[in-house]
């Protein structure tokens, strides 16, 4: 059986590669993918569209900030997947413990953690906030974020990090990233454009077009950021202890 | 708001949904209200923009989020909603099987996923949001990030079911993520030679470039039709869709089972016609030939594993796997015809799939079971049901009055002008197939047949049936009526179907695709 | 000069990073793997500076080492954490089915 | 940008063969070189030496405890030199912008032994209580000597 | 007091981050720093009943005991690199356990401890159970380094002056 | 000339890793082994200049999928069936 | 049939015909088991309503006028639209005043036997007489498959009815033979006529588009005549008949309207539109095939003759006998002359009136007497003389005997036969009409003129007043 999965695998690679062959040159400013007029238009009004330095930012968020909208939605779609299948299941998985055995924290490893986390969550900050002038966003910040609510969860043990972020307020955090992400579009579909036209919002912000645009970017970042970190707090805490949020690792 | 519309479709669900997450604690009594109302409102969306678009001059009402108009970018910058008469309707149908849906769920989902309903709420819309928008969008990208939202959607929602459905699941997210992740790898493709992703844009690129004879187009087009085949549960990789259908809970079933496949035939139409273009895709490649030999093995074998099932609702199954095969044939037989049968019963099945799971529901609320076995003499207690339930049977055999028959009306005709006797004599099969399963099924509940066929009682009508048995004994009405709504739908869709058919019409025909042969 | 340096820099960590993926491979024991996955951590990171100075964007390459910095700990928590998990169960379960018997 | 910078080097790579090029830049380089590149440049060779030193640890050692020691020393050290000696070298000018980058760079060094010792010090601790005990001195002994 | 430090400090991180001075970007920096203040200040400076001299002095200690410590590290890879690159060295090599009682109270301090131990050449603490530290040693001349004590004094220094005298 | 050759080598152990990652039989193996697959396509992604991928990766990479895997394999048995 | 001048006159007595016994249904269904004479009387009423809305038309007709009802536009070009003409009016006469008959008769079966589940009886009956209404007035192919649907599909609870195991075999032979058919063979046949050269080009509409299959090639036109001939299953062409016996499990007033009336009258009655009016007779004329057809005719005819001679069930060997009837009917439009055709036309009213007589004291009989075998039926005309005379008359009937209507019809078919210098047809016929003797007088003979054995066994009299039509 082992073998025969293999020939698709195969015949998947060697179509790509012969497409590869086809492929034009890395780089090649003639080629279809950099001619075209849309690379060209990114490259050069970004800058005059919205006033993000950092190319790929405007275009997430705002060129394609649809996309990741949804991309967003997917995030919690599979928080909320999980939680799904996992809350109140006997576990179609689950061994059937019947014991548990505790692991107390480490001295070590609760200390490091404690001069981490802050730092952490600090950069996650600087990620999120960051994202419009270099590499980052609200999707990394978030999932440094939620790095360090798991980085607690490791260390010390579940509940602890459950009383920081509980399992609740993770669902409505998550859920007020989404608003927040598409609070933001109804919002400049009210003022008049497209539901996602950023630029609408300068009628109630106090700055020009392109500059609103920078700024609702800001807005939908922090969304994004906020459904990630819960989601992956979330999926965690439920994957780790089959939903019953007690144990675990 | 009015021109709006198109976005509404998506913002209400969308909307409704977080609230429903946010209504997780205590309130849950409020999502059921919340999501029909959401459902609502994104008909209403969908309605507004199906005028819209007839009333345009070329039929297509495009929207691109985030303000970047045609007139001063170019196409391609940011995401554009392209309605044309064909997605529009689509996605009306998949918003009414919602509404319908929606509708129907409020006891089911209380008492088989018990605390969970927020939950189940939420990844309901979401999954509706994404299929609609599966349907709107023009956005080669974009699909795929919705084709992703609504299959974790349905992972979520399956696997909520009975205690196999886990495991279900599992053989649903495996397939279901080669096929997205083929999807995906095509969609790189074509953006590495094309260097854009508006479906128009690739299409224009296309067509200005001569793009055809480029291997690189040439393994995208396979790797995205294969990609979109897995995803829709064609013959030989439909293994994940009976179990998961069966062991999902009642609402789940009859949300998918309607819309996934159906939505994504609608999306290879939509690659075939729209992006790769008719010639690319049926005069250049190979393809036009073996696909219609591949989808009579498909039906051929759906059919036979259809016959051989002894629950309605795995059954019902088996028969999605085999009228997957129809469209697809239709598709690739490459005819007008076939194509307007195609894309007739992506609508009228997802009508008639809707009638027979929502009875389907009923049937195992009321009886426990779906197996063959218990279901003795179920008309004369439920016999709304069992009507609304037969509605749905009737047109999937294709008997006249209903939608069923017009669609493969079409589909026989396409498959007699551009002269696929093998897809015709499948077609045929696979209908008597049905005839014999769903008269088998009428013979169960109408006569009391039991599995093993000996008689029972003493003739002249003694079933040896009690009379507890007998007694008329409906199901709730909050259930009943979107059943009826449903087999009603079955039929006005069959009697209204010539205006179907000519907005269809009005769709295909900018494509250029053969009408008629001389005999 | 800046290219050389990091040319030599970057292609000896990946020569060195051989031996790892060996120790990774054959190595008897999970301990073993995740110490070597560790390194390689720890060496993606300084690659990745590396890799900045060859494009001459070090200042944006750093963020991406501190991720790595700061969260490459996690996976060796997570899988000591997981084994002393197990390894305790075991024990539990030993000492039950001792007391069975 | 980053395309931009990449296909310059691309062009200066195809116009002439490697050797004399290299050569070149060399010579062309140390002609403007200041005291701390090369300050850093010795500390990145060196630090490839230590990481050298931990790799051959990680292949040469019996056991998971005496590797654990080449892996969580050596790796530390060397990551330290190496991120200090490219910071160094990196440095252009002498702003505030490329001091706060240095600063960063030194930055992920304090994590890095921060993290180091603690992650070493976890599995350690794992691999303990899992009962597999260390090699001790008449082990390592019998081990040798199979080697030989 | 304790969270304003420790806002202060965040500030000062965020700065070294960001590199950029302008008010907009100060406002996000000084927004998250909040923000990360009120949900993680209780990370930060265990324990709340020192006084800021104290800890002043502490920093400053600590400050005074990193080149040690860096020389320590040096002197480590040395040992590995000997250890490693050398026939002999391997042949050296004589690993055991070793149990260590110590004197230090806090938790912090027996961190810094037990990590430093880990730096310096030839050990690392594998185990930390109240006050008594499981050390892995490479050899028998190591182990006798280590049972001199010599980091503990340093560390009861910076951080414990009285258990010290104790002593 | 920089490029080209981390490119080769990245690919290269792209490769092993992969190859090591699928041929292991013990599951969390197989996810450790699968973190250093992850490593080496931030480096990749870093190296083609797309960096925000390579941020994403880096952060994900890192932090995230080693400890949802080691947390679904807690509840799993450890050997893959196969 | 019909002239093309004639004129066309808008009117809604078509869809009344059609639509009263469907809204009768609700009636029927709302009256229920427990208020049976409220409900019998609403079929009746129904039943009366449908008959005279058909007679009414009947001087519209005379005076040389076509009837049309505009329905639904089903698709572009064709829609679903009743048109009366001579032939369907002919019909549907004949169904809506036996349908009364058929009435008068079930109530008095069905009450005389007690049997279970008369509302639903009531009701498919109804709906299986407006699907009839619906074949005999449909102007076009889509429309009369519409109905030919819907009456295989309402007469399969009919032929269920006793819910036993010998009523399921029936049930399934009898689905399973009209929807294969009307699927598999008929509707490729019809989406040919609707796509054939290209769209707007339909050749469906039996006014307008007769005789334009001529334009296919003579190949195709062969093909299009087989699939429509055996696509009309209810016809009962040989190698698809047997389902028509195996339908006889069915209570007699549904085989009386099955063999009689509606179902077999249905398939015959499309067959000839098809032949007449889609083919056209002279495109049949000049078809090669056309002799091929003519003989598979003739042969049913024949061996049904043969195989109801050996049958002792009176039910069966009736329906053998309307095979052979029927097969007379098709030969008359096979045969492509006018006074074929004009026979045949003929003979479905004719054999319907003879058929429903014999079925109708068959079941007289098996009411009466719980006899269901010619066997058995010895001495029984002294005890049913009236039942037994009407037999009898009904016999001579489908004999073809002079005075009777059975004659004439036969008269038309043989000249029919003539016209096509087909003199072996009517050496067929003359041997058919033989063998009809030696099947069914032998019934009547039986039971006037042979003693019965037993003399204890006398206890019945007469069936009851609603039987004895």
């Amino acid at each position: 059986m082992k073998k025969i999965s293999l020939i698709p695998v195969l015949v998947v690679g060697v179509l790509l590669l012969y497409a590869a062959d086809d492929f034009p040159e890395w780089g090649n400013p003639t080629a279809p993918a950099s001619a075209s007029s849309l690379s060209s238009h990114f490259i050069s009004n970004t800058g005059v569209d919205t006033e993000v330095p950092n190319m790929v930012t405007a275009v997430l968020a705002d060129y394609r900030g649809f996309d990741t909208m949804f991309e967003t939605v997917v995030v919690f779609i599979a928080g909320m997947a999980v939680l799904a299948i996992l809350k109140g299941s006997s576990g179609p998985f689950s061994k059937n413990k019947k014991y548990t055995s505790s692991i107390e924290p480490d001295l070590i490893v609760t200390n490091t953690v404690r001069l981490l986390v802050p730092v952490i969550q600090i950069f996650s900050f600087y990620v999120l906030a960051h994202g419009h002038v270099s590499p980052g966003g609200g999707f990394q910040g978030g999932v440094v974020m939620g790095a360090s609510f798991i980085m607690i969860a490791l260390s010390w043990d579940l509940e602890t990090a459950l009383v920081r972020f509980p399992l609740d307020k993770c669902f409505l955090v998550a859920a007020l990233g989404i608003i927040l992400y598409g609070g933001i579009g109804l919002l400049s579909m009210f003022l008049g454009g497209e539901f996602l036209d950023y630029a609408e919002l300068a009628n109630i912000l106090p700055v020009s077009r392109e500059m609103a645009r920078y700024h609702a970017m800001l807005g939908v970042e922090i969304g994004v950021g906020l459904t990630v970190t819960a989601i992956m707090f979330a999926l965690y805490a439920n994957l780790s202890t089959e939903g019953k949020l007690k144990g675990g690792l | 708001m009015m021109e709006n519309a198109i976005a509404w479709i998506l913002i209400f669900p969308l909307f409704g949904s977080v609230a429903c997450a946010i209504l997780r604690m205590g309130k849950r009594k409020i999502c059921y209200p919340v999501a029909v109302l959401s459902m609502v409102g994104a008909l209403w969306g969908g309605i507004e923009t199906l005028m819209q678009v007839v009333a345009s001059e070329e039929y297509t009402v495009s929207y691109i989020f985030g303000g970047w108009t045609l007139d001063s970018y170019p196409r391609g910058v940011g995401i554009e909603f392209h309605a044309d008469i064909l997605s529009i309707l689509i996605t009306l149908v998949v918003l009414g099987v919602g509404l319908i849906v929606a509708l129907y769920s409020k006891l089911p989902v209380m008492e088989e996923t018990p605390g969970k309903e927020s939950i189940f709420y939420t990844l309901f819309l979401l999954q509706v949001t994404g299929l609609a928008g599966i349907c709107l969008t023009g956005d080669a990208f974009n699909l795929y990030v919705l084709i992703e939202v609504a299959a974790l959607t349905g992972y979520g929602l399956i696997a909520m079911g009975s205690k196999r459905a886990a495991a279900a699941t599992f053989n649903y997210v495996i397939l279901g993520t080669i096929g997205a992740s083929l999807y995906l790898l095509g969609v790189g493709y074509i953006y590495i030679k094309t260097g854009t992703l508006n479906m128009v844009g690739i299409h224009d690129v296309i067509e200005a470039n001569n793009l055809a004879d480029s291997a690189t187009m040439q393994v995208a087009f396979i790797l995205v039709v294969v990609g979109i085949l897995i995803k829709m549960a064609f013959f030989p990789f439909h293994a994940w869709l009976p179990n998961a259908y069966c062991n999902a809970p009642t609402v789940t079933s009859s949300l998918l089972a309607p819309l996934v496949t159906k939505v994504m035939i609608y999306v290879m139409i939509r690659m075939l016609l729209s992006v790769f273009g008719v010639d690319f895709s049926f005069e250049l490649t190979l393809w036009t030939d073996f696909m219609p030999w591949l989808v009579v093995v498909a039906i051929v074998c759906a059919a036979v594993m259809a016959l051989a099932q002894r629950e309605i609702k795995r059954m019902l199954a088996y028969l999605i796997v085999a009228e997957v095969g129809y469209m697809v044939g239709g598709v690739w037989i490459y005819n007008y015809y076939g194509m307007i049968g195609s894309i007739f019963h992506v609508i009228s099945d997802a009508c008639m799939t809707l009638c027979l799971f929502l009875g389907a529901g009923l049937i195992l609320r009321k009886a426990k079971t779906t197996h063959f076995d218990g279901l003795r003499g179920l008309f004369s207690k439920m016999p709304l049901t069992m009507t609304g339930f037969f509605i749905g049977g009737f047109s999937i055999i294709g008997l006249p009055p209903t939608c069923g028959f017009f669609s493969k009306w079409y589909l026989i005709t396409g498959g007699m002008v551009s002269q696929r006797w093998e897809y015709l004599v499948v077609l045929m099969f696979s209908t008597m197939v049905m005839v014999v399963l769903f008269f088998r099924l009428i013979e169960r509940i109408h006569l009391a047949v039991s599995e093993s066929g000996e008689n029972l009682g003493h003739g002249h009508g003694d079933l040896g049936l009690t009379e507890e048995q007998t007694r008329f004994d409906e199901g709730p009405l909050s259930m009943l009526i979107p059943l009826i709504l449903a087999a009603s739908v079955v039929l006005i869709v069959g009697i209204y179907n010539q205006d179907v058919v000519n907005l269809i019409k009005i769709f295909l025909a900018e494509f250029n695709l053969p009408k008629g042969v001389d005999y | 000069m800046i290219d050389w340096f990091a040319m030599l820099v970057g292609g000896s960590l990946f020569l060195f990073m051989v031996p790892l993926l060996y120790r990774i491979w054959v190595g008897p024991t999970a301990y073993d793997r995740i110490l070597a996955v560790n390194v390689i951590g720890t060496k993606t990171a300084v690659l990745l500076v590396v890799i900045g100075a060859l494009f001459d964007r070090v200042h944006m390459f750093v963020d991406f080492a501190i991720a790595y910095a700061l969260l490459n700990f996690l996976a060796s928590v997570v899988v000591s954490r997981y084994l002393n998990r197990t390894a305790a169960e075991r024990n539990v379960e030993e000492k039950t089915k001792g007391a069975r018997a | 940008m980053l395309k931009k910078k990449r296909k310059e080097q691309e062009r200066k790579m195809k116009d002439s063969s490697f050797i004399p090029v290299l050569a070149e830049t060399m010579t062309s380089s140390l002609n403007d070189l200041n005291i701390i590149q090369i300050f850093g440049f010795l500390l990145g060779v060196l630090g490839l030496i230590f990481f050298l030193g931990a790799a051959v640890g990680m292949l040469r050692f019996p056991d998971f405890y005496t590797r654990m020691h080449a892996a969580g020393k050596g790796d530390s050290m060397s990551t330290m030199l190496m991120l200090s000696g490219l910071g160094l070298v990196t440095m252009e000018d002498y702003s505030l912008g490329s001091w706060l980058v240095f600063v960063k760079i030194m930055g992920i060094v304090l994590f890095i032994y921060l993290t180091s010792p603690t992650s070493t010090h976890v599995l350690m601790k794992a691999a303990f209580e899992d009962n597999h005990m260390p090699l001790d001195e008449k082990d390592l002994k019998k081990a040798k000597g199979k080697k030989k | 007091m304790y969270p304003f430090v420790v806002f202060v400090l965040l500030l000062l991180n965020w700065i070294i981050f960001s590199g950029k001075f302008d008010a907009f970007h100060l406002g996000l920096g000084v927004i998250s720093c909040l923000f990360v203040t009120w949900i993680s200040q209780d990370f930060l400076f265990y324990d709340r009943s020192k006084g800021l001299k104290e800890r002043m002095h502490e920093a400053w200690a600590f400050l005074c005991y990193i080149p040690w410590l860096t020389w320590e590290v040096v002197l480590a890879n040395i040992h590995v690199l000997k250890l490693a690159m050398t026939n002999k060295g391997y042949m050296e090599m004589a690993p055991r356990v070793v149990t260590i009682k110590t004197i230090l109270k806090t938790d912090f301090a027996k961190f810094v401890f037990a990590n430093s131990i880990t730096l310096t050449p030839g050990t690392i603490t594998m185990l930390v159970r109240g006050d008594i530290i499981h050390v892995h040693v490479m050899s028998q001349f190591l182990e006798d380094d280590l049972l001199s004590g010599a980091i503990e004094k340093k560390v009861a220094e910076i951080f414990e002056p009285g258990v010290l005298q104790k002593a | 000339m920089g490029l080209e050759l981390f490119n080769t080598m990245i690919l290269l152990l792209l490769v092993v890793a992969a190859i090591v990652a699928l041929r292991v039989k013990d599951l969390l193996t197989a996810s450790v082994v699968f973190a250093v697959y992850s490593f080496l396509m931030c480096l990749l992604w870093a190296e083609m200049g797309a960096v925000d991928v390579a941020f994403t990766e880096a952060t994900v990479g890192a932090g995230i999928s080693t400890v949802v895997m080691v947390a679904t394999i807690l509840n799993l048995k450890r050997k893959s069936s196969d | 049939m019909s002239a093309p001048e004639a004129i066309i006159v808008e009117d809604i007595r078509p869809l009344i015909a059609f639509v009263a016994p469907l809204v009768g249904v609700f009636g029927i269904a709302w009256a229920g088991e427990k208020r049976k004479n409220l409900r019998e009387t609403f079929t009746f009423l129904v039943a009366i309503i449908q008959a005279s809305a058909v007679l009414s038309m009947i001087p519209i007709l005379m005076s040389g006028k076509i009837i049309e009802f505009h329905i639904w536009q089903v698709f572009t070009h064709v829609p679903l639209l009743l048109r009366v003409d001579g032939f369907g009016l002919l019909f549907a006469c004949v169904a809506s005043v036996l349908w009364i008959a058929t009435t008068l008769y079930a109530i008095g079966y069905m009450r005389g036997l007690h049997e279970h589940a008369q509302t639903r009886f009531y009701s498919f009956f109804a709906i299986s007489l407006s699907a009839t209404m619906g074949v005999a007035f449909s102007s076009n192919l889509l429309t009369i498959y519409f109905f030919y649907e819907m009456l295989s599909v309402s007469t399969f609870p009919l032929v269920t009815h006793m819910q036993d195991k010998e009523a399921r075999t029936g049930g399934r032979t009898y689905l399973g033979y009209l929807l294969f058919t009307s699927l598999c063979l008929l509707l490729p046949a019809l989406s040919w006529c609707y796509v054939w050269l290209d769209e707007g080009n339909v050749a469906m509409d039996f006014l307008a588009d007769t005789g334009k299959v001529g334009a296919f090639g003579q190949s195709t036109q062969i093909i299009l005549l087989c699939l429509f001939t055996f696509g009309f299953a209810k016809a009962g062409i040989m190698p698809l008949h047997s389902w028509l016996p195996g339908a006889m499990v069915a209570p007699t007033p549904v085989s009386a309207l099955l063999h009689a009336v509606a179902v077999v009258k249905v398939g015959v009655f499309c067959v000839i539109r098809v032949y007449a009016d889609i083919f056209g007779l002279e495109v049949l004329q000049n078809m090669d095939g056309e002799d091929w057809m003519i003989a598979i005719a003739c042969a049913t005819i024949l061996i049904s003759s043969l195989i109801a001679l050996s049958q002792d069930n009176l039910k069966r060997r009736l329906a053998f006998s309307t095979i052979g009837q029927l097969g007379y009917v098709v030969l008359g439009a096979t045969l492509a002359t006018e006074q074929g055709v004009g026979g045949s036309v003929l003979h479905v009213a004719m054999h319907a009136c003879g058929k429903i007589t014999l079925f109708f004291c068959a079941g007289a009989i098996f009411v009466a007497s719980g006899k269901k075998y010619v066997s058995e039926l010895r001495g029984l005309g002294r005890k049913m003389p009236i039942t037994m005379g009407a037999f009898m008359i009904g016999s001579l009937s489908v004999i073809g005997l002079p005075p009777l209507g059975g004659f004439i019809s036969k008269w038309y078919l043989a000249l029919g036969a003539l016209d096509r210098d087909a003199v072996w047809v009517v050496v067929v016929l003359l041997l058919s009409s033989l063998l009809n003797v030696f099947y069914l007088l032998p019934v009547a003979v039986t039971a006037f003129f042979r003693t019965e054995e037993k003399e204890n066994d006398t206890g019945f009299k007469e069936a009851p007043l609603g039987n004895m039509e």
